[in-house]
């Protein structure tokens, strides 16, 4: 017992030796991220973690960020678990905020979590009756619609789906003029894949000249949500846990569809694609979710996925891409359209920082994140892995570049590159 | 939506062949509940764990795909003895509460056990007759699930075999009417119920692999649907009925499947969770229970 | 007062109780006797409403028992012990007979001051029924850590708490020595002088035939006989359906 | 600061969920609805601060009432049934509850925006707390307020002889039956209650959380919403709030720093406090040792004076 609590006392003061050590050598900028590193969307905390600790390391091989006296500081993350959880998701952002370590945060993992976390957030800077957070968050995976507007605090770098599914199908239309008619379903208890189908994907197709194969939807124009509950009810869909797929399948052969549309997750992607293979399905051309464009696919049913088409807004063509997919191998995750965007986010945040000139004083925390903000707010154009990465000004969202991929024997490979 | 009679038909023959993996799993649960009067949150969870322990042992050990299927329900099978001893075994005898939530806790860790080994990626899991899909006339049969079908029937064959015409099947009765008599008539009451366990836990291996077969695909997401419908089917059934466990998981897929197809996904189971409601209250004793009246 | 008609009651194929006839007189210790499984607890399970009987009708001083939901049958006078002690044994002892309590007819409280009340006065009287059934030093001991006797006791205190015109009890000398079984002659004897009406059911011969006043015997869910213990102890077909062989002549197993 | 006072606004959350289902449990039912109670009160005052602009406490009010009222109607037919049959019965009606406000889309305009629950894109902005100036320490206060209230009166009900009643019933339901108890009155009196306590849980949580979705109010978190008093024991009130502040203070946020393990360790932990405690962390024992010590510091107390 003794020995133990010695022990204790010599880590302690070594610490706090090393500690005070690194304080006087430099100053550091923390970065804070998080994600959900527990419960089914694990993977998602793991990837953006890899490729967090890579950016990061490569900002500090350059040199660091530059602070407003010229001088070079490190950077710094730390990586917390908030699950897909609403409450965990605010605790971890709260914590960050009060700590007064971190200047800025990137997370959360869920649209859900997401939501409920940008709502604790001050709605409007500089309102002093709202007493919501006031600390800066890039996000980099929350992909549901509309979720940066909860709060000028919040930002996101996440691909914007209206543009991506008009030039997807735009270009679908160009290259294949038999391809008529569209058919597809969506998990509709999840928030993400239901609204960008019923709302996006299938207006845009409509834009373009598709047709429902099954005849005509009630109010579906092209415009953006148009008939979009019409849509729902004229679809096979599915949620998100089910296992069993006959009746969706059945409905999708029925419809006798050049175009079927998936809009879900990796794992009922994976089950709706084996039971349309299972019932002998052999549409013209099927297109996916932005979201199931990563490894999970290609892990979970690769051989039924051959020849999905789905627009994403990662790939590793461009030799940054393809370095920054290698480094977050290497670290034990994989670089996709959510977790790649960390790394745009780093080198975001580096760039915001020498454009506004921050101290890195502890006790200044508090002005040099709503600097930050207003950075981030006054940023119109950036690079990303892809390309130039735009910002739709009043909401801050991001207009990214994108590609549109194809399985192809267990990988996706880049079929057309629009940019 | 429209629909004919054949589009009902159709969709009874898919939803009964699915039921056969809701049976499997209640099979598993009545067998425990009959015999300890105690409930196991984590059976479900061991199931898909053996399936999950049965898909990587193929690729650690690089073994053809039919193993998976044999590592799977033994992996299960030790996972239940474990649970027994872990959740069960050293609780107070008047105790439910206590095992109970031990049991919530071991679901918590297994789920997390497999999110931790696989990140809770999908993974794809080799399938029984990829291409055997039959039709009949007008209808569709998925060869996959007439097999899990067939199997389901054979498991409460040989359910009902251990339990009516062995010894172990006599103690396994006697400890679950009168645990204290039999255990003053020298049954070995614990050995028994380690037996019940393990031989629950085979059986729900058999059904994790069955189910990662026929959907193809193994998740993590699967675990607590997978416990609900476990749940529905064992008191459906009858508590501690086994061929009430496999007649309520046909009735419980066909369920879903017709209002599936008649109201649609968002209702499906507001439909289905009413039905078993109304069904519990007005019939509490399930399909094939029995009235418990004297004590 | 309590008059049961050709009561019959089947567990699937099983007779319970088949045909059975008493009644009960104001005031008397009535007794209930008969070989294991003859029914006898069956008869108590029915009065109680436990079960509802097959057939038959049960009345208390002319109402039929079976229009009344089963916990309504204590307001209507019923009170009852069980074979194996049921006590709320996490509950003290003075709060079993909280539970149970009823006041005299005529004092009630009214229904908040009764259910989340706290009056002394009742404390009290609860106190005074602990002392009677010697159980006036364990008023706030758990129930469930007294004695074994003690326990017998407090479930009979526990029928009496609520102001029975007739108690069932089931087998009260069950795993009691001679001491404990002299004991409970004596209460029961006190509860007919204190004016309630006593349906005994029981094996120990010690108790039946020392305090009750007639006696209906059962076998196989029918009477077979009924009178005064003395011609009762004399019937021959009691003698060879209860104590037919000496193996069983003693009936203090159960 | 922040912090902590964020935590403490879960743990107190938590606690109205984990009494409400305590307080069925002291009358030896085991109930799921208790999720089903926690969203019909946070939908509706949700709905009512956000589309009708109500004031926070009557909104609170009446969803915790619009609860307990859900709680009594499914009450007569669920109680009817026991154990594991209940147990599932109330799945179905927790299952039910979520799958409506899954379907329930009520877009309304609000000053210029669009607001209220959009099915699966969930009920955003539930802001009253936020927009109306309230400090975060207020809402904790607020919170707390309501905990301490629904303690005392739970405590407060040991005291009488309703709570010897609800105990009586949970020991030993033939017992009670025969010693003149309406099983069934209880018994649902106990699951409105819970439903009341339940709703307006429901309804803080909806506030400070200002986002919910039908995700939030999956059967997990009635399993939660049970555990609480089993962990911490049926003894007293003071074990769920033990409880509470074991899982969320100390399981989630107090083991971050173990990173990728802390999910692991959770189910071992239960586990684990099962086997040494299967009454619970506050058990009977414990609870005496506790009132004789107390007793004894009091008449020392005395002594010394």
């Amino acid at each position: 017992m003794k020995k133990f609590t010695k022990k204790i006392i010599v880590s302690a003061v070594s610490a706090l030796l090393l500690t005070s050590g690194a304080a006087v050598a430099e100053t550091e900028i923390n970065i804070a991220g998080w994600g959900a590193k527990s419960g089914p969307l694990r993977s998602f905390g793991i990837n953006s973690e890899a490729v967090m600790s890579a950016a990061v390391a490569r900002v500090n091989e350059m040199g660091g960020v530059k602070l407003a006296d010229g001088s070079m500081a490190k950077l710094t993350y730390n990586y917390s678990d908030s699950a897909c959880n609403a409450e965990q998701a605010i605790a971890v952002a709260r914590k960050e905020a009060a700590e007064g370590k971190s200047l800025i945060g990137i997370g959360p993992t869920c649209s859900g979590a997401a939501a409920a976390m940008f709502g604790v957030f001050q709605k409007q800077v500089d309102d002093t009756g709202d007493t919501g957070l006031q600390y800066p968050i890039l996000t980099d995976t929350a992909v549901r619609n509309g979720l940066a507007k909860i709060s000028q605090w919040t930002f996101r770098n996440t691909p914007n789906e209206p543009e991506m599914y008009d030039r997807l199908w735009a270009w679908i239309a160009e290259n294949n003029p038999d391809l008529k008619t569209i058919y597809g379903g969506t998990e509709t208890d999840q928030g993400h894949s239901n609204g960008t189908y019923s709302k996006v994907i299938v207006q845009a197709a409509t834009r373009h000249g598709f047709t429902w194969a099954t005849g005509d939807i009630e109010g579906l124009t092209g415009d953006i949500a148009s008939g979009y509950k019409e849509v729902l009810n004229s679809s096979s869909n599915w949620l998100q846990a089910d296992a069993s797929f006959s009746v969706q399948a059945r409905a999708f052969r029925r419809s006798n569809a050049d175009v079927l549309i998936i809009s879900s997750h990796p794992f009922t992607t994976c089950g709706m694609l084996k039971e349309l293979s299972r019932q002998k399905v052999k549409p013209k051309m099927i297109v996916g979710l932005t979201s199931s464009s990563s490894a999970e696919v290609m892990k979970g049913c690769a051989a039924e996925a051959e020849g999905m088409i789905i627009p994403t807004s990662f790939a590793p063509i461009t030799e940054a891409a393809a370095e920054v997919a290698a480094l977050a191998t290497a670290n034990g995750g994989d670089a996709d359209l959510h977790s790649a965007a960390v790394w745009e986010n780093v080198m975001i945040i580096k760039q915001v920082i020498e454009n506004v000139g921050i101290t890195g004083d502890p006790d200044m925390i508090e002005q040099e994140r709503r600097m930050i903000r207003d950075g981030l707010a006054a940023l119109t154009e950036t690079d990303g892995l892809l390309g130039k990465i735009t910002r739709v000004q009043d909401e801050g969202e991001a207009l990214k570049p994108y590609v549109f991929v194809q399985a192809q024997s267990g990988s996706w490979n880049v079929i057309h590159d629009p940019r | 939506m429209n629909f004919d009679h054949i589009d009902i038909i159709q969709s009874l023959i898919d939803g009964v062949l699915f039921g056969s993996i809701y049976a499997l799993i209640g099979l598993g649960f009545t067998l425990i509940f009959g015999a300890m009067h105690k409930l196991n949150l984590a059976y479900a969870a061991s199931s898909i764990a053996g399936a999950y322990s049965g898909l990587m042992s193929l690729t650690i050990f690089g073994l053809p795909p039919l193993m998976a299927f044999i590592i799977g329900p033994i992996m299960s099978g030790v996972i239940g003895l474990i649970l027994y001893f872990v959740c069960f075994r050293f609780m107070p005898r008047g105790n439910h509460l206590a095992p109970l939530m031990a049991s919530i806790g071991a679901l918590f860790f297994i789920d997390e056990l497999i999110i931790h080994e696989t990140s809770g990626s999908p993974m794809s899991f080799p399938a029984i007759l990829p291409d055997a899909y039959f039709f009949l006339g007008e209808f569709g049969i998925r060869g996959d699930l007439l097999l899990v079908m067939g199997f389901s029937f054979i498991l409460m064959a040989i359910v009902m075999l251990l339990l009516y015409r062995t010894k172990l099947g006599l103690g396994t009765r006697a400890t679950s009417q009168q645990p204290v008599a039999a255990l003053l008539c020298g049954i070995p009451i614990h050995r028994t119920n380690s037996a019940t366990f393990i031989l629950a836990g085979v059986l729900g291996g058999f059904a994790g692999c069955l189910l990662a077969a026929s959907v193809g695909v193994l998740s993590p997401l699967l675990t607590l649907p997978l416990t609900v419908k476990g749940l529905i089917v064992t008191v459906i059934g009858g508590l501690g009925s086994i061929r009430g466990a496999i007649v309520a998981g046909f009735a419980v897929g066909a369920a879903e499947s017709i209002f599936l197809l008649v109201r649609g996904v968002n209702e499906r189971d507001i439909y289905v969770f009413l039905l078993l409601f109304l069904f519990l209250v007005l019939r509490p004793n399930g399909l094939f229970g029995t009235t418990i009246n004297r004590d | 007062m309590l008059e049961v008609r050709n009561l019959v009651k089947h567990f699937g194929g099983v007779r319970a109780v088949d045909g059975l006839d008493f009644k009960i007189q104001q005031g008397e210790v009535f007794g209930l006797i008969g070989p294991n499984g003859s029914g006898k607890s069956t008869t108590v399970n029915l009065v109680c409403g436990v079960f509802a009987p097959t057939d038959g009708e049960i009345l208390l001083d002319g109402i039929d028992l079976g229009a009344i939901a089963p916990h309504n049958r204590v307001d209507a006078g019923v009170a009852r012990t069980f074979q194996n002690i049921r006590l709320f044994s996490e509950l003290t002892v003075w709060q079993n007979l909280w539970v149970a309590w009823r006041d005299q007819p005529g004092q009630e409280q009214g229904w908040v001051s009764n259910w989340f009340g706290r009056s002394p006065a009742r404390r009290q009287e609860i106190q005074k029924l602990l002392e009677f059934s010697g159980l006036g030093d364990k008023a706030d001991h758990l129930a469930g850590n007294l004695a074994f006797g003690e326990q017998r006791r407090l479930e009979l205190a526990r029928a009496m708490a609520s102001k029975p015109k007739l108690i069932l009890l089931d087998e009260p000398a069950a795993g009691m020595n001679s001491a404990e079984i002299k004991d409970l002659c004596q209460r029961v004897l006190a509860m007919k002088e204190m004016g309630m009406t006593v349906l005994l059911v029981e094996h120990v011969m010690e108790l039946v035939m020392n305090v009750t006043d007639r006696i209906t015997v059962l076998n196989f869910g029918k009477p077979i006989a009924q009178g005064t213990p003395i011609e009762i102890q004399n019937n021959k077909l009691v003698q060879e359906a209860y104590f037919g062989s000496a193996e069983n002549a003693h009936g203090g197993v159960s | 600061m922040t912090y902590l006072l964020g935590i403490l606004q879960t743990i107190g959350v938590h606690t109205l969920l984990g009494l409400s289902a305590y307080l069925l449990l002291l009358t030896g039912q085991l109930s799921l609805a208790q999720v089903g109670f926690f969203a019909i009160g946070a939908y509706v005052s949700g709905i009512l601060t956000v589309i009708f602009s109500w004031n926070i406490f009557a909104a609170l009010a009446l969803g915790s009432l619009m609860a307990g009222f859900f709680a009594f109607l499914v009450g007569f037919p669920a109680l009817r049934v026991k154990g594991l049959m209940l147990v599932v019965a109330t799945i179905s009606f927790s299952e039910i509850v979520r799958l409506f406000f899954f379907n329930l889309s009520w877009r309304v305009n609000v000053n210029g925006v669009e607001v209220g629950p959009d099915s699966t894109q969930g009920f955003r902005e539930i802001r009253y707390f936020a927009a109306n100036g309230w400090e975060q320490i207020h809402i904790v206060g607020l919170i707390w307020f309501v905990v301490m209230v629904v303690m005392l009166a739970l405590w407060w009900l040991d005291q009488v002889r309703a709570g010897a009643v609800l105990r009586a019933v949970g020991t030993d339901e033939l017992a009670a039956q025969s010693s003149g108890i309406n099983l069934t009155m209880v018994k649902v009196a106990a699951m409105t209650g819970g439903g009341v306590i339940a709703g307006i849980g429901g309804g803080l949580f909806a506030h400070s959380t200002t986002y919910v979705d039908h995700h939030t109010f999956v059967i997990l978190l009635a399993t939660f919403a049970v555990s609480y008093p089993i962990i911490g024991g049926l003894r007293s009130v003071i074990g769920t709030l033990l409880a509470v502040i074991f899982i969320q203070g100390f399981i989630i946020e107090g083991l971050r720093f173990m990173g990728d393990y802390r999910n692991l360790i959770f189910g071992l932990l239960i586990i684990l406090v099962m086997n040494m405690r299967p009454q619970g962390l506050l058990d009977g024992h414990l609870v005496a040792d506790i009132r004789k010590l107390l007793s004894k510091l009091t008449k020392g107390g005395k002594a010394d004076a």
